[in-house]
Parts: structure tokens; C-alpha cells; sequence
């Protein structure tokens, strides 16, 4: 094959093509079916949340970040409370952290339930797309019975959470995770084994420890490179550090680590939402804070671990009720800044399966 | 290592490149000279104690009176955290790349040139990442910036 | 690789794809968990962001807004507009504006949050597209009409302190003045 | 399409050919009414609402709505989501290769105004009416599955009010 002579070509790949999730455009350099050089052109989805926050009090900033990284809102609510908290030193109540840890596991699962269904689809499996929907949704209801919203939910404060949990969620969540936790025999029956899936993803977009380091990917796609790096364990932020749980790491680095690292992160999540909800106190759900509250002037980077890998918001503040700073870091933004370094002499349909399996959500990235 | 004893470590190794601006609120940040900061950040990734092998974030700010680039830095083998805070003036900030130290910088310096005006020396593809291609109007994120189509909300 | 057709041998491959057959197949005589929307609707948590509201007094019926504008400062998207000059006379505030641009609007429910006298509600309609592109700007009439079957917790009778000092005076404690509230907003 | 354009207009001379009008258009609206193909164009947060509408619980095809990931084969563009100045023109070239009939709906609160990137945003077009003509437009941010389903259902509706003379006149 190889004396087979073909000329390079160019190949535009998006803005809009299903398999982006979103926006993202890259041009490829193409030998044949043979994808030679990638080059990312992002910024089709950016809405200058950065220059909106410059301008809102710190209460009014937290919706305006749920549509950063809407998959996991939870998580981009609470990025920016915990540095608010701590630029002012606030002290943050026992069963809102409960609360805290709760909503932010769930919202872990339904991101990774959504990654399942998502990337099954792009690599052309359909019936999982409607499976891992289906489980999703059951998450989504608590979430809605508890903030009233489905996807941006507004629902951490700076100092607590908005609303305390209502009548009858801790029931429900137990169904929803023990439904869940039944279902991922199905989800692994269906995929783990098939012949097609393993072809499609086994060996394909190895992602080296080294590049992924230097590159600076993050969560699920550092961990199935074999570097066991969680902000829950090696940062310590809330009160992860009072409960029990694994951080599942896989060394080969390719599609399917990083596919079955996410399943197995699921468990580990239920694992925790059940431990919080055992463990969780009677008390305020908020400490007392202004709505005009004025931090004292300072900066600090705030980071957690959530569904994609790290998510940092960096707030600077200079006494005023509203931030001078803020910068958002979503790992996507890394995990597409890498592709062009590992994801080069890849067929044209392997291209898409690594870039689903990196979990891009592209307001992330552009914001 | 805790967040003092890391300042202290910085502080005494460092021969006086940096200097401690704030043992901050969860991290400690520090001050680095403009020409020095290829040689810290080097050894900021190679001293054995430290390994700071992984840039979480590069922020470029405007703080109204000058600029300020900030690294956030962490080490994923000795789980530290430390900001490096550069100041730069107002006309004609400029900045050497540190790309060739992480290459995470890359997208990171890209757009706080295209997005603050701050040069960056040795980039090798200064373009624009998030803006239009035929954006002409300007560095959005500096405070004084206004366009005709730019509507500020109203203060109540 | 390590998997894959090759290696693995054409009767595993068989066997991996009857399981995944088997899953799909458990889920033949299973009732169909889709809902069939404009027939049945989906029962929404008390809680549910849907449609802002201004609520009315459950006796009188009258607007229990006292236009303090707290959730106008609130809100994260400048959506509401409120305009009520004070009386130079009596210091009271007369409500002239409310409007709610849900091409704005973004159902955060900070303004729900922020008011004090239960006067504005996410309800939990959500049914409200339209062809009209300016039809998304309600005054209060409208707002107020949606709003008036919407149940809700009056929390105002609670409160036995005086609200704050954007409030209009004629917020107090004792039932008996309502009626001069009632008159200082239709006015 | 030729003969489709100029079908009223024969039909309508001759006798009783307004019965004959009126069933056709009946027939004809109903059919492109219930099996409205959409262009999958989601840029943000109202695409997982969209998805979740595809998905098992608020089946899409059940208004005979199907995915389409090109917009030769799409009669409706659902336009989900943030379009920013950059994105803006390749939503009226995506437009531009659908094919006619072809209708838009806007879906969320930033194609109908910008929703909550109205203000202080540099990079957001203020509502998607500038570039592209939108039948109905679906406030919420994001909407909810149901409301998207209702939406649909009242271009549904607006699809079978239309006179097949409108057709010609539109192009």
C-alpha cells in the first residue's frame, strides 16, 4: 500500500458536523483516508462569558457560569462559590457540603451517562445513546424536584446551597442510583464485548502520560494514560476527604481506557452519593451571606475535579461587589489543544471516535 | 509540603527571583521579573522537590493600571500549587512564551494576545483563536474597550 | 491491538453480539418509558422554573408587588424593567412598568429569590412559543393574568419586621391598610 | 417542484377545481407537516435539551421529526443555542443549501435576543433574526424538551394553515 502514491489534500472538518458535540472546526491534512496534521480552529461558541462576569455582582455571576460548562453545571456553580468562599473566608455549613457532594457526584454521572450515550452514537451505536438518555433523565428529575431547573441549575451558592433538599429526594435518589448501578451491567453487555466497538477503539489515539502532562489534559483522559491525578484526592476541596471511594486509573491510554475509566468512575460516584446521603446532617443549608457581598480585595485560583478533568476559575477581586477577573479553565480547552500532538496519522472515522472519547463539550473551550 | 513551607522553599531556592507577593488565601503567590521568567519556570518544572510538570491555567489580567499574567502551576506528582504573577505596563506589554516549558501555553497565550494586546515573544503562531478572523476592532477584554454594537447592562 | 476480529475467533465474536441481543431484547415486553407529550404531560416538581409570574393577593385579588425593585437589581440578565416613580406627595412608589423580556430572560430565579413579599413566582408553565418575535416582552397585565391560578406559599404575613428602605411604606404588618395598598399600585 | 408551482394555478381555472385545491393542499400539508426532517445544528446548552428530545423519554419521531446531519435532506433548521458572529455565517450558508420548502426555529432564549449574552457580550449576535428568517421561536434557557415538542407542534400547525399559493409567491 504504501508505494501507492496519492497527493495530500485539505479537508475541513466542521464547523457544524455531528460528531463535534458542538461547534469546533478542525482542518485536516489528509494522505488518503490517513489524517497527516490537525489543526483546531475553536471560537465558533464564544460568548465572552468572561467580559459578562466583569460585570455582574457575585450572586448574578453563577448563572452566567451554569452556561459555561452546561453538562455538569453543578460543578461550574461550585467552582466559582468555592473561590468566592474563599476570598472571603466564609464558612460554609456541614449539610450543605453534604448536599454539596451529592448534586456534584450526580451530576458526574449524568455528564459520564451522557459521554456513554453520546460517543456510542458517533461511533455508530445507537441503542446506547438511548440507554444511557433514559438513566440520565432519572437524574435530571432529582435535580429538578430539587432546584427546578433540568441542565442550568443556579442551584450553589456562595456560602450554601439556594434551597434545602425537598420531601422525598433521598428515597428517590436511592432508586435512581440503584436503577443506575443495575443498568451498567447492560451498558458494559453491550459495548465491552462487541467485536465492532473493541475494533473501533482498542490501540486507537494512544495518548502518552508525558504529552497529556505537558499538554495539560486533565481528569478521565489523564487517568487512562496511568497517571493517577484527582483534584477530589490530590487537592482535597469540600469534604471529599471524609469519604471513601477509588480513583480508577488504566494505563494503555486509548480510546476504550478511557471509555471503561468513565464506567468505572460511575460506580465510584454512586459510591460516594450513597455515603454522603447516609452521613448527611440536620442543619442550615446557607450560611448567611449578602446578596451585594463584597469580598476583600485578593485573588485565588479555585479548582475541582469534575466529569472532564479540571475546572478552574481564577477571581480576582478589588473590594468592589463585583469580580475585577474572572477566568475560566475548562479541561476541554486542553483536550483539544492536544489533539494535534497524538491524534496525527489516524484514519479520518478514527479521528472522531478519539475525539469523542476525549469528552469535549465546547462552550468549554470557546466560553 | 504545606503552602507555608512551599513559600519558604520558593523563597530561600529561588536566589531571589522570586518574590513573595501574598501567601494567598489557599495558594501562594509570587512575583517574577519579566526576563526571568523562561529560567524560573524551568526550574520550576525540573527541581526534584518541586515538579511543577503541569500548567493548570494562564490568566492575563487588566487590572486598569497595568497588566498582569498569571500562572497557575501544579505538580501532580507532589500535589503543590503555586501562582506566578508577572507585571507588565501598560504600553507595550510584552512576554516571553513558555511554551517550550509547557506546551499547554500555547492556546492560553494565543488568546491573551488576541484578547488583551499582550505580545508574545517566540510564539511562533501568534493568530486569532476565538475571535473572528476579521475582527478589527480591538482588545475586547481591556477595561477601557467599546465598540457601537457593545451594550453594557444598565445599573440599577 | 489486542482485541479484534483477527485473534479472537469468529465464535466469541457471535457470542458478543447475541449478549448485546439479549439486552436489547429484555426490553421487548417492558412498557415503553416515552411520554406522549401533548396527550399526557410530564407532572412538574413544585419547585420547576418555567414561566416568571407576578402573583396576586389570594383575597382581593390585587397585585401583592410593592415595585421595591429588588428583583430588577437582581437579576443577572436586566430581563425585568420596572419603572415606578415616587409620589411626591404621599412617598409611595406607583407602579407605571413591569415588563419581563423572555428573549432575556434566562430562569435563573434570583428575582424569586430576592423578593421579599411573594409578588414574583417561576411558575412552572412552560408552553409559550410563538411566531412572534415581540411577543416575548410581558407587561404586567399579562404577567399578572398568567399568574393569577398559580399556587403559591404567601410568606408576607410572617413577617412581622419592617422591609427594608426600598420598600414603599405601604407594605406594613396590620390587614387592615391593605386596601391603600391596593390603591397606591392600581393607580 | 415545477409542477407542484404551477398546478394551483391551472387547477383553480378549471371547474370545481377549488375542491380539487383544497384536498390536495389538505393532503399535501398534512404530509410535509408530519414528517418535518430537522438539521441536527446545536451550538450549546439547548443541544443536550435537543438530544434528550431525540432520546427515549420525549421521542422525537413520534411528530415524525428524524435527525438529519446534512441540510440538503432537512426541511427545518433548529436552531439551538448561541450563535455568536463567528458561527453567523455559517448558519445562513446552512440555510442557504436547504432546500424549499424550509422553515427555522429558534430554539432558547439567545436565538431570540442573546438571551443572557445581550449584555457587555462583544461576540454574540443579538438574536438570529438578523440572518435567518425564523418561523417560531421557543423562549427558555434552555427550554425544556416539552416545550421544544410544543414548538414544533405549532409550526406544525402554522405548516397546515398555509395555502399552496403562498408557496409560489415565497420564492
Amino acid at each position: 500500500m504504501s508505494d501507492l502514491r496519492t497527493e495530500e489534500y485539505y479537508l475541513n472538518m466542521g464547523p457544524h458536523h455531528p460528531s463535534t458535540h458542538g461547534v469546533c472546526r478542525m482542518v485536516l491534512k489528509m494522505d488518503g483516508e490517513k489524517v497527516k496534521e490537525i489543526e483546531p480552529h475553536i471560537g465558533y461558541l464564544h460568548r465572552s462569558i468572561e467580559k459578562i462576569c466583569e460585570n455582574r455582582t457575585y450572586a448574578q455571576c453563577i448563572p452566567i457560569l451554569d452556561r459555561f460548562e452546561y453538562v455538569t453545571a453543578m460543578s461550574c456553580n461550585y467552582v466559582f462559590a468555592l473561590a468566592a468562599e474563599r476570598l472571603a473566608s466564609i464558612e460554609v455549613p456541614e449539610r450543605a457540603e453534604h448536599i454539596r457532594v451529592i448534586m456534584l457526584e450526580l451530576n458526574r454521572i449524568a455528564s459520564h451517562l451522557l459521554f456513554y450515550g453520546v460517543t456510542a452514537m458517533d461511533i455508530g451505536a445507537l441503542t446506547p445513546f438511548l440507554y444511557g438518555l433514559r438513566e440520565r433523565e432519572s437524574i435530571l428529575d432529582l435535580f429538578e424536584m430539587t432546584c427546578g431547573q433540568r441542565l442550568t441549575y443556579n442551584y450553589i451558592r456562595v456560602g450554601g446551597v439556594s434551597r434545602d433538599l425537598p420531601n422525598g429526594f433521598i428515597p428517590k435518589c436511592h432508586e435512581a442510583l440503584n436503577t443506575i448501578e443495575k443498568k451498567l451491567a447492560d451498558y458494559e453487555g453491550l459495548l465491552n464485548e462487541n467485536p465492532i466497538w473493541l475494533v473501533r477503539t482498542v490501540g486507537i489515539g494512544v495518548l502518552p502520560a508525558k504529552v497529556a502532562l505537558d499538554y495539560g489534559v486533565s481528569g478521565p483522559c489523564l487517568r487512562a494514560s496511568g497517571v493517577q491525578y484527582d483534584l477530589r484526592r490530590n487537592d482535597p476541596y469540600s469534604i471529599y476527604d471524609r469519604f471513601e471511594f477509588d480513583i480508577p486509573v488504566r494505563h494503555n491510554g486509548d480510546c476504550y481506557d478511557r471509555y471503561l475509566l468513565r464506567l468505572d468512575e460511575i460506580r465510584q460516584s454512586i459510591h460516594i452519593v450513597r455515603q454522603a446521603l447516609d452521613a448527611l446532617p440536620e442543619g442550615d443549608f446557607k450560611a448567611k451571606v449578602s446578596p451585594n457581598f463584597k469580598p476583600p480585595a485578593g485573588e485565588v485560583y479555585a479548582r475541582i475535579e469534575n466529569s472532564r478533568g479540571e475546572l478552574g476559575v481564577h477571581v480576582i477581586s478589588d473590594g468592589t461587589k463585583k469580580p475585577l477577573r474572572v477566568k475560566t479553565r475548562g479541561a476541554s480547552y486542553n483536550h483539544i489543544a492536544v489533539l494535534p500532538a497524538f491524534a496525527t496519522d489516524v484514519l479520518l472515522a478514527d479521528l472522531v471516535a478519539i475525539f469523542a472519547t476525549m469528552d469535549v463539550i465546547m462552550p468549554e473551550v470557546d466560553r | 509540603m504545606d503552602k507555608d513551607q512551599l513559600s519558604a522553599y520558593l523563597t530561600d531556592k529561588s536566589e531571589g527571583k522570586l518574590t513573595l507577593l501574598e501567601v494567598g488565601r489557599h495558594d501562594p503567590i509570587f512575583k517574577v521579573e519579566a526576563s526571568q521568567l523562561i529560567e524560573v519556570c524551568t526550574w520550576l518544572r525540573d527541581d526534584e522537590q518541586l515538579k511543577f510538570d503541569f500548567l493548570c491555567n494562564l490568566s492575563g489580567v487588566d487590572t486598569g493600571e497595568q497588566f498582569e499574567v498569571v500562572y497557575q502551576l501544579a505538580s501532580t506528582s507532589k500535589s503543590l500549587r503555586v501562582d506566578i504573577k508577572v507585571i507588565l505596563p501598560y504600553d507595550g506589554a510584552e512576554i516571553e512564551s513558555v511554551q517550550k516549558v509547557w506546551a499547554a501555553a500555547n492556546w492560553h497565550e494565543r488568546e491573551m494576545w488576541e484578547l488583551y494586546g499582550i505580545n508574545v515573544k517566540n510564539h511562533g503562531k501568534l493568530e486569532f483563536l476565538l475571535l473572528p478572523e476579521d475582527w478589527d476592532e480591538g482588545f475586547p477584554m481591556r477595561k477601557d474597550w467599546d465598540a457601537p454594537d457593545f451594550i453594557r447592562m444598565p445599573e440599577f | 491491538m489486542q482485541g479484534g476480529i483477527g485473534n479472537m475467533g469468529i465464535f466469541k465474536d457471535i457470542k458478543a453480539l447475541f449478549s448485546g441481543m439479549r439486552i436489547t431484547s429484555k426490553h421487548l415486553g417492558r412498557h415503553a418509558i416515552t411520554l406522549q407529550y401533548p396527550e399526557e404531560k410530564w407532572e412538574m416538581p413544585e419547585r420547576s422554573r418555567g414561566v416568571v409570574v407576578l402573583l396576586s393577593d389570594k383575597e382581593d385579588g390585587s397585585l401583592n408587588c410593592t415595585s421595591c425593585m429588588l428583583c430588577m437589581r437582581a437579576c443577572p440578565t436586566a430581563a425585568i424593567v420596572i419603572d415606578s416613580p415616587r409620589d411626591p406627595e404621599t412617598k409611595k412608589r406607583n407602579l407605571k412598568k413591569f415588563e419581563i423580556d423572555f428573549g432575556l430572560c434566562c430562569f435563573c430565579g434570583l428575582c424569586e429569590e430576592a423578593c421579599n413579599f411573594s409578588a414574583i413566582k417561576l411558575a412552572t408553565k412552560y408552553e409559550f412559543s410563538s411566531a412572534d418575535k415581540d411577543s416575548f416582552l410581558w407587561d404586567v397585565n399579562k404577567l399578572q393574568e398568567v399568574g393569577r391560578d398559580v399556587d403559591y406559599i404567601d410568606t408576607r404575613k410572617k413577617k412581622k419586621v419592617a422591609p427594608k428602605k426600598e420598600t414603599t411604606p405601604a407594605e406594613t404588618k396590620s390587614p387592615e391598610k391593605k386596601p391603600v395598598d391596593q390603591k397606591g399600585e392600581n393607580s | 417542484m415545477g409542477l407542484i408551482k404551477k398546478l394551483p394555478v391551472y387547477t383553480e381555472k378549471m371547474p370545481g377545481g377549488g375542491i380539487v385545491m383544497t384536498s390536495l393542499e389538505a393532503a399535501l400539508h398534512n404530509a410535509q407537516a408530519k414528517s418535518l426532517w430537522y438539521l441536527l445544528f446545536g451550538t450549546a446548552c439547548c443541544a443536550i435539551e435537543l438530544m434528550c428530545t431525540g432520546a427515549s423519554r420525549y421521542d422525537f419521531d413520534r411528530l415524525g421529526m428524524i435527525f438529519r446531519a446534512t441540510p440538503r435532506q432537512a426541511d427545518l433548521i433548529i436552531a439551538a443555542g448561541t450563535i455568536t458572529k463567528k458561527m453567523a455565517p455559517r448558519l445562513r450558508l446552512l440555510y442557504d443549501q436547504m432546500a424549499e420548502p424550509r422553515y427555522v426555529i429558534a430554539m432558547g432564549g439567545c436565538t431570540i435576543k442573546g438571551g443572557p449574552f445581550y449584555y457587555d457580550s462583544y461576540s454574540v449576535e443579538k438574536g438570529i433574526d438578523h440572518i435567518i428568517p425564523v418561523d417560531v421561536y421557543i423562549p427558555g434557557c434552555p427550554p425544556r424538551p416539552e416545550s421544544l415538542l410544543e414548538g414544533c407542534i405549532t409550526l406544525q400547525e402554522k405548516i397546515k394553515k398555509q395555502s399552496l399559493l403562498d408557496w409560489q409567491e415565497k420564492d
